[in-house]
């Protein structure tokens, strides 16, 4: 086992795959020579040459539908969206073509493109460059949506993801990058070396799609979380000394329903957090869904703790960020609740 | 000031409207064999075309793309691949694929509205219908780079309109065919019309649609769309140049769309009544035909047969294709199967809908 | 007061504003000398001429970038975008810029642009002519998201939005363009002139954005649904013999919280319906606030009746739309619950 | 076969790289005025940036897009305008915004992450900065036609990148401008680099950018971008013809990008660490300060003089920004007014939210 912090993990994993099958190919935008501007990327076309670690010109909407095409013929593409703000042009491509070729063509056509891209806010970069659009890739069906918070689930989920015959939208919570994250701006910034999640076998291993992880057992709460938040949760329950079962629901479409609904059986109390903006969020079906299945374990009503409904603002990050203050603050009413 | 670069775009055409050679033809153009079964293509096109008509207006298909007036575009292009190249047509194509190998009973539960139509028997590498405007020029282009990224000399011929000229989607895939030099010839079939709209609007009265890739460094090529010959040589030589090595090249062909742009569309409330039916550019199977009587290789008698022999196949076929099912007549599809496909295996929240549904429609 | 059917508000509204205001536009494919696919525009461009209602290139994104531009500059453009199907080449210059202008200026710039387009299915479409993409943009914040259910609300939802300084995607259920629709595709059709709601003023009025109406008053059970639902919603109640109050959001985001929560809390039951996939949907949304406002009066879990996760079959409309069939099965088992 | 369309590209050049005529100047040329002017901006840019960059150093801005080496690119094409012209930005052209009357402090505001440095109080037409790539295009188009719809007689220049050129929405820009003739100039900054990418990637080493919008009519020069007098002439001609109903045009300006992409980028990893020192096609205000030293209307005297005084100028600025607070120091922006402007009347869930929001924040 090496440490691996999450853009380690991720490179490992593209490595991995690269060296095992001659069909996965890379492209984006700057993922080549310079290796990408989070470096995710970097070494690989050394490695295996550029005509299999492309630089591609500046059209998301280009790169996946040139990644679709090399998909139904063989190849196996991992394209980079450079930040997830900036994966709309490509939507069209997403939702009309990769999402639907499968089911037009009676299962005779697919492409197993998986689309990576940088998400969420954290640092400095205001609403062009935080954004956390997985709720409307998580309502588009033909399409999984994944969204790993540690650099073990990264590997395995995206050599799962890369290895799956369905084409996957990989987010990457780009303020997990370098080490995990409880919220706090202000404290020292700490290496996942000291994570036991980043703890990663060097070579071939997978995390399955479709399963959500218990992060944390509990009894008194059930926090359904996934992405930087699930660090700034743990932290929050730590904090308020509630016994709080965390669960990572990683995969978000589809989703492990099962896992979380034992749970809030169990807990009889459910908060759901993201950092996306709260309406129309992705929260939204988590809430829905539970309250369906688990109705009558309910003792308080689900909280949701998200960002606020508004683009990120640039100058106040630290207000927008759902943090530990909010989350904290959630948890105590939800406790006291009849 | 200095010019640093020139452009030129070329017109390419063999028969002019009554089928009469203009130049020197190119050899195969005297061969009776490939000429009389493209001109058969374009027959069975046409043949097609009526009759997919007449059963979409008994409800029999769903809205249709007719394909009247550009016989010679859609077979001139599809004649000129070899087996190992692909096609990646829109939704006017018909011919073409049926050229390519795609079943008359296939394009038939297609129209339909059963996705099985679309999984084609025959040419398994070529792409199915693509009703997005534009898309498809880009995945031509993923296909391309997957070929010559292998080492295989096989060329992509991707097909969209004169109205898909104006997507992003398009010029993206000619840049990205431009920077890697990927098999691909675009096929811009100019047939005038994007529903209502006249070509003008898409900037074709300025310009060439064939100038679309010259400043990405893509060679354009305008073509009279009637005239098969003219097609089917130009297609050959992209196609040759494309698994060559030699990049792509975009071909635009001048045609004119003969019908409504689909059976849900009404074109008397946008153009002339009749225009269709003067052929403004020249009915191209009578071209054709001129062409062909005029070498001695065809005649009136034969067409005549030929029209009664084709409308026997395509009668058999739609026989054939109500043996799945249609949307009016039984077999029923199963309702059942809409949950398939939409994920490599179906996942267990799927399988609870399907389950509820079946519960629910039973009931 | 004048009898229309959806079509005949919809652009009875445009002719109202475009005589009233010189800087009105329409902007679209087949808009002007056709007069549109729906035939909304028709005559408009007669009337206005070829420079206010603009016959646009097949370009999505530039109809959306121009209209943009053009609203920054003193125009009111309306777009249209032919089917919703055909909205996700514009969707990053809704995105990215569209909702976002206003924010990103501190208020200095906004274009007030309205996007019409007919969504939902039931016209033997297929899936790329039917699908309910609202739940994407009522996640969006910036833009606010309209659907109306009658000619009524549509003629005067329609000035509002195209009033509005705030950005607008409208949604026109294309089945309700021509009548009322219970669900039933086997009952000939319904015009809109037996229904009240078809009685529409032939000059200016407005219907305010951000609120829903209620359709029925009823103590036993509240819908909460919109668009095509909205009639099938009221069909299976009947069918039901249920005193269900239905409410239509109408204006789905911003969202009128309180009319939903009173209308809950009053009878403590709740079914929300849409015809859009399910996971994910803007049900989610709703179902996510009424649970946590309402919580205390729930008597039996929320429910939702949506369509299924696959793309619109083709060949199977009349099983996917969600019709009085399962919203019957629901209001049953809700009824029954607790 | 017959050609049915040709093009070409010129080339603009009057300095050569040492600032020496190479053929006969336009009368302005010769304007000590007006080019004196110019220079000042040039010089002005130079500073602003470095300033910028330092502060962006020690925390005190968010990351900034540097700009050196492109000086007389973005006041070459500003100078060209007139007052009721609308500038279209990308993000590297504070050289430009500054000419046009947006504020040292305004950008200053905006770089440090607060909205209301994109409230300019000058030219209140002219668009903000655009961070996506390539999606101002299509509204500079937008705006062109507001104009020529209401017989304003007004040019918009819409800048961006030569990566930006590989956008769908740039070529749908020069498509709109080119089928509605909208008073647009489009000037592709052609600085060699996207981030890390050459422009070859994009493109760029096939064919000029300048050839772009040929095939949609739309004449393309391509533009010594280094050389302000070749920049300011051809945007004054472009902006004119524009004006006069002429219709959109392309420049290409061929430069280089001195800098980093942005202060969050380290070039050293992809091109020679030293190779911006060598400016490989001239340092631009050297560029006219060697013109203008020759007509006699400069020395290095006065060049230091005016370095001063625009040191002085740019840090009492910042001196004034600072008083509206920053992301660093007091006064602090007021967290409250995040939820203003999402709506143009915040509706009352925002309202809560930001009660909230105060709420916790105070505790
Ligand atoms: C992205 C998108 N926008 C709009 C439509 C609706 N539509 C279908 S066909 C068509 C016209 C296409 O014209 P053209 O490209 O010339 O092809 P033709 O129909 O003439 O073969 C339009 C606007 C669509 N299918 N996709
Ligand atoms: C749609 C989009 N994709 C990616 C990015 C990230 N990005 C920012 S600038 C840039 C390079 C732009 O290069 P160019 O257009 O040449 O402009 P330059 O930076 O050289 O001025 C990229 C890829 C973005 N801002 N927007
Ligand atoms: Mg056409
Ligand atoms: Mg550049």
């Amino acid at each position: 086992m090496a440490k691996m912090n999450m853009i380690e993990a991720i490179r490992s994993a593209l490595d991995v795959l690269m060296d095992k099958d001659p069909n996965v190919v890379i492209l984006g935008q700057d993922v080549g020579y310079f290796g990408g501007v989070f470096r995710c990327t970097d070494g690989l076309q050394r490695k295996y040459g550029e005509h299999r670690v492309i630089d591609a010109p500046i059209s998301e909407g280009g790169i996946i539908g040139a990644a679709i095409g090399m998909g139904v013929n063989g190849l196996r593409p991992v394209a980079e969206i450079q930040f997830a703000d900036y994966i709309y042009p490509g939507f069209d491509q997403i939702v009309s073509e990769l999402a639907r070729l499968r089911y037009r063509t009676c299962g005779e056509f697919f492409s197993p493109v998986t689309i990576r891209t940088p998400c969420g806010g954290g640092i400095r970069g205001g609403q062009t460059h935080s954004q956390s659009p997985e709720a409307i890739f998580a309502h588009i069906s033909g399409i999984r949506t994944v969204m790993p918070s540690n650099p073990y689930d990264a590997k395995g989920l995206l050599i799962s993801s890369i290895e799956s015959d369905d084409p996957v939208v990989f987010f990457e919570p780009k303020r997990l990058y370098n080490g995990p994250f409880d919220g706090d701006p202000d404290k020292p910034a700490i290496s996942w070396v000291s994570h036991p999640k980043g703890e990663v076998p060097e070579g071939y291993y997978t995390v399955p799609l479709d399963t959500a992880e218990i992060i944390k057992t509990g009894e008194e709460l059930t926090i359904v979380t996934y992405g930087t938040l699930v660090h700034v949760a743990q932290a929050a329950a730590d904090a308020v000394g509630v016994d709080a079962e965390i669960i990572d629901v990683r995969s978000l479409a589809p989703l492990d329903v099962k896992t979380l609904v034992d749970s809030v059986n169990k807990t009889g109390r459910c908060l759901v957090a993201h950092e996306a903006t709260r309406f129309g969020g992705y929260g939204g079906e988590l809430v829905a869904r539970i309250q369906k299945e688990c109705f009558y374990s309910l003792q308080a009503p689900i909280g949701r703790v998200a960002g606020w409904d508004t683009p990120y603002p640039h100058a106040f990050e630290w207000q927008y960020f759902p943090g530990k203050k909010r989350l904290i603050n959630a948890i105590n009413k939800m406790m006291e609740a009849a | 000031m200095t010019i640093v670069a020139r452009f030129e775009i070329h017109y390419s055409r063999f028969l002019d409207a009554e089928g009469k050679a203009v130049g020197a033809l190119p050899a195969f153009a005297r061969d009776p064999g490939e000429l009389v079964a493209m001109y058969r293509g374009m027959v069975l096109t046409r043949r097609f075309d009526a009759k997919a008509v007449a059963l979409q207006r008994t409800g029999r298909l769903g809205t249709f793309a007719v394909s009247l007036g550009q016989e010679a575009a859609v077979i001139g292009l599809a004649a000129a691949m070899r087996e190992g190249d692909v096609l990646v047509p829109s939704y006017r194509e018909s011919g073409a694929m049926l050229w390519r190998g795609v079943t008359l009973e296939e394009l038939l539960l297609y129209w339909g509205g059963d996705e099985r139509g679309s999984d084609f028997a025959g040419p398994r590498d070529d792409f199915p219908v693509a009703v997005p405007v534009g898309t498809q020029a880009l995945h031509a282009v993923g296909a391309a780079y997957a070929f010559k990224l292998r080492g295989e000399a096989r060329a992509v011929v991707a097909v969209f309109g004169d109205g898909a000229t104006s997507k992003g989607d398009v010029y993206e895939a000619l840049n990205f065919a431009g920077v890697w030099q990927a098999p691909v010839v675009f096929v811009a079939v100019n047939n005038q019309w994007a529903i209502s709209t006249f070509q003008g609007f898409a900037g074709g009265e300025r310009r060439p649609f064939a100038a679309r890739g010259l400043g990405l460094g893509i060679p354009g090529i305008r073509v009279d769309g009637n005239d098969l010959l003219a097609i089917y040589s130009t297609t050959l030589w992209a196609a040759a140049r494309a698994r060559r090595g030699g990049g792509p090249t975009l071909i635009e062909l001048v045609t004119y769309r003969g019908g409504a742009h689909s059976t849900s569309d009404d074109p008397t409330k946008y153009r002339p009544k009749d225009e269709w039916a003067s052929f403004p550019l020249g009915d191209p199977i009578e071209r054709l035909k001129q062409h062909l009587i005029a070498l001695g290789h065809w005649s009136e008698d034969q067409h005549e047969k030929l029209e009664e022999e084709l409308k026997v196949e395509v009668l058999a076929a739609w026989k054939e294709a109500q043996q799945y099912g249609t949307m009016t007549e039984e077999p029923f599809l199963d309702p059942a199967t809409m949950f398939d496909d939409v994920f490599a295996e179906t996942p267990s929240d799927l399988e609870s809908q399907r389950r509820y549904m079946l519960e629910i429609e039973g009931s």
